[in-house]
């Protein structure tokens, strides 16, 4: 007898411009000492079913249409609130997303996890204590006495998703939910974490159900998948059925969408563009404490035509470099030759006028735009500003760049907050190619997008390049995506360049530690 | 602890002499002076006056003189009131007005907190309008419009409740501490209710939710300690305005605090209990701020390590 | 509450009952509230304890200064410091003739220039010790030292040598016209023949200290010294100082060793400090105050038409006028001054602005002072006025430059401004603005006669036309109208003194008058009159034209309470 | 928001900009409304006193003294017979001119203290900032007291004096949307572009940052004219002949018990006012609240 039996579930929310169905008849199991995983992207309504059948989902604009979710023996959506709570943090536990902000501040962790104990199994304190810090050295928490009484502002984010976890099974639940665990970890973690959960399920014999929206991730350890798009289940099985004959064309769309295959580097002369020497970027905190060193004495070069992929972890400096070498940041030491010029040593008037040659691409779609100004506008600034066009070829310019990126032109008159995402991210790109620059940096440019219109945005790019002939240094966690895209690879580790090479060499035989470290960690690969 | 209070003081001392030095030749420069009378007073007996409160000496003698004795403690004799100094005249009067704005302090948080709590557990509805739109009236309704609209209410058309003094007829602190904390029991509850509703939409709200607390506990265990951080913050400029408003509130009840000491010794050139005022507030007000800040930030553990001597 | 036809008024002002949103809580705001006044109300009012425990609480203006006779000006310091010192010579409450005080008797050397003081052997500290004529000469000597800067020193100038100590022109007080023949004989020597000299006995800077008390707090001429606490204290008046708690009260107690103790009547009083006039009323109507220091102006109809009211009204010794810079133009023409002067309706202003509370005045001298009557010598003729005003060169109103009248910021002069600038405006067709100043700005102001037209206000130290007449001697210190007559000068200060009797003397006044009208340096408008509420059970506080107070007559009659009206 | 215009484009579909959203979430919040119009009614009689009042200003009828409500004086009359309802106009119109005049100073010196701390950061940031601690350190009600006292009453100080109180918090609001803005990506965009600081501030910071700014100011308003109530309800704010709300208040304090219209109809006439004023603030509030249109 399955552990969560969800029958014709449907959830719609009723705001003041009208109701949406976010969940529309889902049916699926989830069996005992199994994990099932539900995949879709964003607004396919996989959190909303998990929460509304705990009751997590705020009643007034939320509304349980019908359906059922039998949970050992019980319709979990007819139980009152307080037998609903009785069972949510004893039976069923849940762990969330970001963990950076899942940890009451004010409270000490100790605190915060006994108290599903003292509340539901009425222990006293001590024994309750006692039992939380076994949990957290389950867990692989280094000190879990001086973690008790520390604040969770003193923890990375992977280790407060473990104390999360902890928290979680304190008290023995038979199933627990985990929404998009890893999704705002670094790589490397994100692996240790999976393999927590996948371990924990074993050992003490729970039901998981994972919720998250990259099927590479999910693809090594869940038992059973379920795809869901538009609120709608399209298709469930194993993973092998998944991945070798999709019945549906989403899913199909989905697994295509997996950035997969190596660009073949075609023979590019050795001519950089750009060269990077002892370049030192540091930042001082006010408090006169040691300097933090993001771009620790890194020499490159970078070659005409090509694009370099940047490769490290959250901390690593990757984006500092990419800022430093378009002055963004002031420059604590070395020098940046650009074609010639010795961009270091440039300022004011001539820094300015040569930036036309230098553009940026950024991570965040929606704080990369200027929410007050329209598409044309955005545009039509650096045109304007470098002269590249007399007035009256404005309008050509502007229509022709977004022909290029592959924008509708009857959007011109629209503004950022009324685009989608990979949308936002098109006008972006435009405005970055508006100067005709010869080098391009891409900080992130696909990471905040859905998987499918990852791939889409990753092409443009390619495309671009190309056409422009432009030389682009691509800045990623994913070296999944960089491996796609990217000619060479250079890899960073706390502010030092520990790689560089063909991306062919760095993938089939690496010679930094942290490199393999990090290849080992790509989720997915097995599958492939 | 000690190194960040030592730092705050440092800085705060800077202030207060700026603030003396500024009253000092502000005052000085008003037409008229202290022993003037309708009745002309002979030249020779001003000149002796004068004499005796050291104003015949050049300015600046005057002001080092001045700082000399302020070093001691001594804000110097009252003009207007001969017999009397200025230290004693300022603690005669500061018990009732802190025993005035406590009593408002304490009508404002009360009221204040627990209306914004009640309002922000149920946003847009009307267990959320009815407390907001009182407490919009509190903010709209200013002290000198409410005293005496509740003077004529209670005292005189009721005749329930004194309408004067302090203390010498049971139940005259009643309208005016009312009238003074009625303002700030507006302002806290709009802070409060904000604050709470920030609180609420964090993720960790919904984590303890998940854990199965019941709905009460989640509210203070977990969201009441943060919310209210914004309300104690406000507590330290709230206490200069409470200052400012006991002014006309002493005028109103007939209250024998410092306000009315100080308007009154402004308009009559009494100009060491204007420096004494000065100083004694302006020391005060400071002094608050500072401990609403240090409470403020003693409460979020992430600054708390400021104080453990950490590095600054 | 007053039960009076605006109850109808406040009944439909009251708050609207139907909402029943707020019908609801206002039943709960109301029933917390009664919780809280059932558990505070009742208790004894204080007229009530007065009147058996024979104690008079009495409002009393403005927080006192300080108690020292020789250092505080003003009213209220006034009041208090006669119920505990006494001067030689003591007013009667009614005819304000001198009465004997700490002096028995005293006589006059046949020229007037020579009063000797025989002083009672019964007069006693409130130690115990006699007061001696030594303590007068030593007090004098205080009073008028240089450097003690008492600013009534100007009361003791008709003793010879007096003025020319104080301006430090001689350094030795033996010089100054006051010795002690012996313990009990007090020889005064005056510069001129001072009709109206005893009366200033009665004037507290005149008043003796007890000298061992000042000596042991710190030099004779220190102001600041903390002799007057309570506890410390020496005096020779009915009463004795129990309690001083600032800003809320003064306790007086019947002294044990004054002279005259069997007949005073009062065990004690407590004087308060009341700001607010109109909290003062209130209190009196709720029974905590047997006397109120003022009455609030729009409170006066009311209490006028009620049956045995407890309101009070009497002349008193004070006249308010405008001064007029006579060298500004255009007021530098006399002919303007007295058109500006004639077309001001007295009687109106006095009945509609001032509620009936004062009396319309045409001279500086306020009628009745001692017998002494001013001429009238213009009245209200707007026909006049302006013939004058067009003889002056602005016929009804053309090419006037303006006026400006300067008051200090308050709501009675602003009232009377306001009324004067409507009356000028439409009786001579000319413009006028008025502006106020802050109190010490406005007396700056004045001194330095940087004004137009100003208001001013003069209450006699003495009840003498001389205290108002002298005013307006050249450079006179209150002269402040740029007015010089050397004839007047001559006028008031030799001629007048050396006046035999009264009669010549008045007649010389009036003389005065006349000539001082016939320039119009300044405008009389009115003079005041002295407004109080008393309580039934209050007898023997017999009003007079110096609003004096003499507790000494004071009985209190417990059993009568306030007319029905103001229950 | 200085739109190219540009006919070429054929069939373009008109966006709607964060402006234009947020007035439709103000049109839908009916109280934010009724403060606008009430506001909007308040300024326009204030606007027309001279010409709309039914007594003149001076014209004073000693003999009725103060008269309750009747037909001729819709409002009664004070203690001076002069009709109360021209009072409230004339008082109204003062009132409305130092909450605005007074609002607008603090604004402007505000606006560009906040914006340059703000954006130039540093040390010179510290600096700016520290001052603004210590002015609000200050007991200001000491020094209004003491400014009104020493140099008189005029309007003029009144308003600077005011203003000088206000802006310390609109310069720290300021800042802080200053410093958040600068952090955002289209602003490093812009200046990888080569925009020069002063445009950043002018095109790309400004105008986001005028969101809070609007907020910030319809609730200064109602505290400034507080304030001038209350000096001129001590006795140092508008001398007479001039009059305001607060001084209309202070007089009807005096005589509330014969006389409680005197009390009431300025008073109603103030908080009126002060609640429409509020109410539009709270309502530009939630309609300009960016976070809300994020997703």
């Amino acid at each position: 007898m399955s552990l969560l039996k969800v029958d014709h579930l449907s959830v719609s929310f009723v705001t003041r411009n009208g109701t949406n169905q976010a969940v529309d008849d889902v049916s699926f199991a989830v069996e005992p000492r199994q994990i099932t995983a539900i995949i879709g992207e964003s607004g396919s309504g996989k959190s909303v079913s998990c929460y509304a059948m705990l009751g997590l989902v705020p009643s007034p604009p939320g509304r349980i249409d019908g359906g059922s979710a039998v949970f050992q023996g019980q319709d979990l959506l007819s139980l009152s609130e307080s037998e609903l709570r009785a069972i949510r943090g004893r039976d069923i536990a849940m762990i969330f997303q970001d963990p950076m902000t899942c940890l009451n501040p004010f409270m000490r962790i100790g605190d915060q996890l006994i108290e599903p104990l003292t509340l539901h199994r009425g222990l006293d304190k001590k024994s309750a204590q006692a039992r939380a810090t076994e949990l957290l050295d389950e867990v692989g928490i280094r000190d879990p006495q001086g973690a008790m009484r520390a604040f969770p502002h003193e923890f990375s984010g992977g280790m407060r998703q473990r104390v999360m976890i902890a928290m979680a099974l304190i008290n023995e639940p038979k199933l627990l939910i985990a929404d998009e665990p890893t999704t705002a970890l670094d790589v490397t973690i994100q692996a240790q974490i999976l393999k927590l959960i996948a371990d924990l399920q074993q050992k003490r014999d729970i039901g998981v159900l994972l919720i998250s929206h990259d099927l590479a991730v999910v693809s090594d350890i869940a038992d059973q998948i379920v795809v869901m798009e538009q609120g709608k289940v399209v298709e469930q099985g194993s993973p092998q059925a998944i991945f070798d004959n999709a019945q549906h064309p989403y899913t199909q769309k989905l697994l295509a969408a997996i950035p997969s295959g190596q660009r073949t580097a075609d023979a590019v002369a050795a001519d950089p563009l750009i060269r990077i020497h002892q370049l030192k970027t540091w930042f001082t905190s006010n408090e006169g404490a040691a300097p933090v060193k993001a771009v620790d004495d890194v020499s490159l070069e970078i070659h005409r035509g090509e694009v370099l992929g940047l490769v490290g972890e959250s901390g690593s400096g990757k984006s500092t470099l990419g800022r430093s070498l378009l002055r963004l940041v002031p420059l604590t030491g070395g020098q940046i030759d650009f074609d010639g010029t010795t961009l270091s040593a440039l300022q004011g008037k001539t820094l300015k006028q040569f930036r036309h040659r230098m553009q940026m691409i950024f991570q965040d779609p929606y704080a990369s735009l200027n929410p007050r100004m329209t598409v044309y506008d955005t545009l039509a600034e650096p045109l304007l500003l470098h002269n590249l066009v007399s007035k009256g070829g404005l309008d050509q310019a502007i229509r022709a760049l977004m022909d290029n990126v592959g924008l509708a032109q009857a959007f011109v008159r629209k503004y950022p907050h009324e685009f989608s995402g990979g949308q936002r991210q098109r006008i972006a790109i435009g405005r970055a190619l508006a100067t005709r620059p010869e080098f391009i940096v891409a900080d992130e440019p696909v990471s905040a997008l859905d998987v499918t219109i990852q791939a889409q945005i990753l092409d443009l790019l390619a495309e671009l390049t190309k056409e422009y002939g432009l030389t682009m240094l691509f800045i990623s966690h994913d070296l999944a995506v960089i491996r796609q895209i990217a000619d060479r690879i250079a890899v960073m580790y706390h502010g030092k360049l520990v790689e560089e090479g063909p991306t062919a060499q760095v993938f089939d035989s690496p010679s930094a530690d942290y490199t393999r470290s990090l290849l080992a960690a790509i989720p997915g690969v097995h599958a492939a | 602890m000690l190194r960040f209070l030592l730092v705050r003081i440092l800085q705060a001392l800077p202030v207060i002499f700026v603030v003396i030095t500024a009253t000092f030749f502000l005052v000085r420069s008003a037409p008229g002076g202290p022993f003037d009378q309708e009745k002309v007073v002979i030249p020779e007996v001003r000149a002796a006056l004068e004499a005796q409160y050291r104003l015949d000496l050049p300015l600046h003698e005057q002001y080092f003189a001045y700082l000399g004795d302020l070093a001691q403690g001594d804000l110097g004799p009252s003009f207007k009131y001969p017999g009397r100094s200025v230290n004693e005249i300022l603690f005669a009067g500061l018990p009732v007005t802190a025993e005035l704005g406590l009593y408002a302090l304490m009508i404002a948080l009360v009221i204040g907190v627990a209306a914004g709590v009640f309002a922000s557990l149920k946003p847009n509805t009307a267990q959320d309008y009815i407390p907001m739109s009182l407490a919009m009236i509190g903010i709209c309704m200013p002290s000198f419009l409410l005293g005496p609209l509740l003077v004529l209410i209670f005292g005189i058309w009721l005749d329930w409740l004194p309408i004067t003094g302090w203390g010498d007829i049971p139940g005259d602190k009643i309208l005016p501490a009312i009238t003074l904390g009625s303002a700030y029991a507006a302002y806290i509850a709009r802070l409060s209710r904000a604050g709470m509703l920030e609180i609420l939409s964090q993720d960790y709200i919904r984590t303890a939710r998940a854990k199965g607390l019941p709905e009460w506990r989640v509210v203070t265990q977990h969201a009441l300690r943060g919310g209210l951080i914004p309300v104690i913050a406000f507590l330290g400029p709230a206490f200069a305005g409470l200052l400012a408003g006991s002014f006309v509130v002493e005028t109103i009840f007939q209250i024998p605090g410092l306000g009315r000491f100080y308007v009154q010794a402004a308009f009559n050139r009494d100009y060491t209990m204007i420096l004494g005022t000065t100083v004694f507030l302006s020391t005060l007000i400071v002094f608050f701020n500072l401990v609403s800040d240090v409470v403020a930030a003693w409460l979020n553990p992430r600054l708390r390590h400021q104080f453990r001597g950490g590095n600054g | 509450m007053i039960r009076h036809p605006l109850t109808q008024v406040q009944e439909s002002l009251a708050p609207p009952k139907t909402l029943s949103f707020l019908a609801t809580t206002r039943a709960v705001f109301v029933c917390i509230l009664c919780v809280v006044a059932t558990a505070c109300g009742g208790g004894e009012s204080n007229v009530v304890s007065g009147n058996r425990e024979g104690i008079l609480h009495y409002g009393n203006g403005t927080e006192p200064q300080g108690l020292d006779p020789h250092v505080v000006t003003g009213v209220p310091e006034n009041h208090i410091i006669r119920a505990l010192f006494e001067g030689l010579a003591v007013k009667n409450p009614i005819t304000l003739e001198p009465e004997p005080g700490v002096a028995q008797r005293w006589d006059f050397s046949d020229d007037g220039r020579i009063i000797t003081f025989y002083l009672n052997p019964e007069a006693k500290w409130s130690n115990g010790e006699q007061v001696t004529a030594s303590d007068y000469v030593w007090s004098w000597n205080r009073a008028l030292h240089p450097m003690t800067g008492n600013e009534y020193s100007y009361m003791l100038f008709p003793v010879k040598n007096a003025e020319a100590y104080l301006k430090a022109e001689i350094s030795d007080f033996a010089e100054v016209g006051v010795k002690a023949l012996d313990d009990t004989t007090l020889e005064v020597t005056l510069n001129e023949p001072t009709p109206y000299f005893v009366q200033l006995m009665d004037h507290y800077s005149t008043f003796a200290v007890h000298p061992e008390t000042l000596l042991q707090f710190g030099e004779m001429t220190d102001r600041y010294t903390p002799w007057t606490r309570v506890g410390n204290i020496v005096s020779n008046g009915a009463f004795t100082l129990s309690e001083w708690s600032l800003n809320r009260r003064i306790i007086v107690e019947k002294s044990a060793y004054y002279w005259d103790r069997d007949n005073v009547s009062l065990n004690g009083v407590v004087f308060y400090p009341m700001e607010n006039v109109v909290s003062e009323e209130r209190m009196f109507r709720v029974e905590q105050l047997h006397y109120t220091q003022v009455v609030p102006l729009d409170k006066i109809p009311l209490y006028r038409d009620m049956p045995n009211t407890p309101y009070v009204q009497s002349a008193y010794l004070g006249t308010y006028y405008y001064l007029i810079n006579t060298k500004r133009p255009p007021v530098n023409d006399a002919r303007v001054r007295k058109a500006l002067a004639m077309s001001v309706d007295r009687e109106k202003l006095t009945r509609t602005v001032l509620q009936e509370t004062a009396f319309p005045a045409y001279s500086i001298t306020p009628p009745d002072t001692l017998g002494y009557f001013p001429p009238k010598l213009f009245d209200y003729d707007p026909q006049e006025a302006r013939r004058l005003l067009a003889e002056a060169g602005y016929p009804n109103g053309e090419g006037w430059p303006g006026l400006e009248i300067l008051y200090n910021t308050n709501e009675g002069h602003r009232k009377i401004a306001v009324a004067i600038q409507q009356m000028w405006k439409s009786e001579l067709g000319i413009d006028i603005t008025i502006t106020n100043q802050e109190w010490k700005v406005y007396l700056d102001s004045v001194t330095q006669i940087d004004f137009q037209v100003a208001r001013r206000g003069w209450i006699g130290d003495y009840v003498d036309a001389n205290n108002f007449l002298d005013l307006f001697i050249t450079d006179g210190g209150n002269n402040n109208t740029n007015y010089s007559d050397p004839l007047y000068d001559d006028l008031i200060l030799y001629r007048a003194p050396a006046a035999k009797t009264r009669e010549e003397r008045y007649a010389l006044f009036e003389q005065a008058e006349t000539m001082l009208m016939d320039q119009m340096p300044i405008i009389p408008i009115y003079t005041y009159t002295s407004k109080h509420l008393i309580h039934p059970s209050v007898e023997g506080l017999h009003s007079n034209l110096m609003d004096s107070l003499n507790l000494k007559y004071v009985k209190l009659i417990p059993g009568r309470t306030l007319p029905e009206a103001l229950r | 928001m200085n739109t190219v215009s540009s006919p070429a484009f054929d069939e373009v579909e008109q966006g709607s900009s964060l402006w234009h959203d947020a007035w439709l979430r103000l049109r839908k919040n009916k109280l934010a409304l009724l403060g606008g119009a009430v506001l909007l009614f308040m300024i326009v009689i204030a606007g027309l006193t001279p010409w709309i009042a039914p007594y003149s200003y001076e014209s004073q009828n000693l003999d009725l003294g103060a008269s309750p409500p009747s037909a001729a004086h819709w409002l009664g009359t004070d203690i001076f017979g002069r009709d109360l309802l021209t009072q409230v106009m004339y008082g109204g119109r003062i009132s409305l001119a130092v909450g605005f005049i007074a609002t607008a100073v603090a604004l402007l010196i505000g606006v560009t203290w906040g914006a340059i701390a703000g954006y130039v950061g540093g040390r010179v940031d510290a600096i700016m900032m520290r001052l603004v601690d210590i002015l609000y350190a200050l007991p200001f009600m000491i020094f209004i007291v003491l400014l009104m006292v020493v140099f008189g009453r005029n309007i003029l100080l009144l308003f600077l004096a005011i203003g000088a109180v206000e802006w310390l918090t609109m310069a720290r609001i300021m800042r802080s949307q200053v410093q958040s803005l600068r952090q955002q990506e289209f602003v490093e965009a812009a200046v990888s572009v080569g925009l020069s600081p002063a445009t950043i501030i002018r095109k790309h910071i400004v105008p986001n940052a005028l969101g809070p700014i609007i907020v910030y100011t319809t609730l200064t308003i109602p505290s400034v004219m507080l304030l001038e109530a209350f000096l001129s309800f001590l006795g140092l704010g508008i001398q007479p002949p001039a009059t305001s709300w607060g001084l209309l208040i202070s007089y009807g304090a005096e005589t509330m018990e014969e006389y409680p219209w005197l009390l009431i109809f300025p008073g109603c006439a103030l908080t009126l006012t002060l609640f429409s004023l509020n109410f539009l603030g709270d309502g530009l509030r939630d309609a300009l609240d960016v976070r809300g249109s994020k997703d």
